[in-house]
């Protein structure tokens, strides 16, 4: 079982609680999806923090990544809303 | 990793909390590249919201931040004649009236320079990790900033995939 | 005489001889009008056209010259909803790597700062009687400048009559 | 009979050679075209000036004008190749 650092961004980051954790995947070949769905069990503000999760950005060592994408060997993972810079 | 850049000073890209000067960038711009014949800038800056607002929080992902501006200006390397780009964009506390981000651009010919600018500030709004919030003139801490489903749209124009 | 523009201030029309700053020009913008999202700005170079041309002989027509950017800035307020625009054009001797034009459009939104800005430089070229004549290094005195088509397709795009 | 101020600028300047002078117009009611007409007459350098009349651009006043368009009381036509500014 590998272990990958989540980081959380704006709402999600104040929803969580936290800027970012270690996780422990609890089984090997996880997508983003599971891993969404592996976190909203850990508590209410996880729960709370991905209720919506059609409106959940994802990156893999800080490339964009869709739900569907595998985590593989990744080393970090970043859990975000839509972006609003510029 | 530029597509059609050898000189690496050809391209600036900053992530900093600290203001720019568009007249210190645009010379800098000027220096490293010849044969320029149009240079097109933005400056996107903090709007009061018609008085309401007195700054924004922006928060940003560090070292995803300059990656993912370094793959918009290597896209737009690909697609335009460019010969130098300039991106700043700032973090942190800016209050009304203060710039958030610049966007350089210079190419021989105009129409590639402000195509350019534009495709940029498209990708930034919506490719770029940073998010902000709102602070009010009375105190009060506002919303995250929703993404306007016009940005999509307008990145959208480009016929670039996700 | 400007549309939906009240403050003169916002406005600033300038056909002169000497170079212009774009910083201090912004900060002019940024002076005069609030509630100011984005700042698009372009500026005209002089080519080296591959290291032949050592300078650009700019000739006007003065008070045509103003008069017609005047006109052109009339039609860029009534069409955008721009705070505030800065035009200013040299004429004279400009040697390469020079500027030759300036323009900077303030709005509450960039998508109408940088179209303001694009259609302002179409409609300069097309339309502002401004006239170049070629010096090259060697020391001879080139052609006048003919006209491109391109420019005048460019301003077409505006679906504005002649 | 009315007077009027002509301009000329660019290779229009140089090919008649002088940047401006007073013309009386011969007739009352002339348009741009005839003012045209009447000015290639008046020797071999408004001539070749006036060679492609078709790429003569003009102005009334300071307004940009069509070649149809009369003189009427106007006291300034400005008579150029199309504008190379920006």
């Amino acid at each position: 079982m590998s272990e990958v650092t989540v980081k959380y961004f704006a709402w999600l980051r104040e929803r969580v609680g936290v800027p970012e954790e270690q996780i422990t995947l609890p089984h090997a070949d996880m997508t983003i999806a599971d891993l969404i769905a592996h976190l909203s069990e850990r508590g209410e503000n996880y729960a709370y923090a991905f209720a919506d999760q059609t409106i959940v950005r994802a990156a893999i060592d800080q490339m964009h990544a869709d739900h569907a994408d595998r985590i593989e060997d990744a080393r970090e993972i970043a859990l975000f809303p839509p972006m609003t810079g510029g | 990793m530029l597509a059609k850049t050898q000189d690496d000073t050809a391209v600036r890209i900053s992530v900093q909390t600290e203001d720019f000067d568009i007249g210190i960038e645009t010379d800098r711009i000027r220096s490293v590249a010849s044969d320029i014949g149009g240079i097109a800038s933005f400056v996107g800056v903090c709007r009061s919201e018609d008085g309401t607002l007195s700054a924004l929080e922006l928060e940003h992902y560090p070292g995803m931040a300059e990656g993912q501006i370094a793959t918009i200006l290597n896209q737009t390397f690909e697609r335009w004649d460019l010969k130098a780009a300039t991106v700043i964009h700032r973090y942190g506390i800016i209050p009304v009236g203060e710039n958030i981000v610049l966007i350089i651009t210079a190419s021989t010919h105009r129409k590639a320079a402000f195509e350019a600018a534009d495709f940029l500030m498209d990708y930034l709004k919506t490719k770029a990790p940073f998010w902000k919030k709102e602070r009010f003139v009375d105190g009060s801490t506002g919303a995250w900033v929703a993404a306007a489903a016009r940005d999509d749209e307008a990145a959208a124009r480009w016929d670039i995939g996700p």
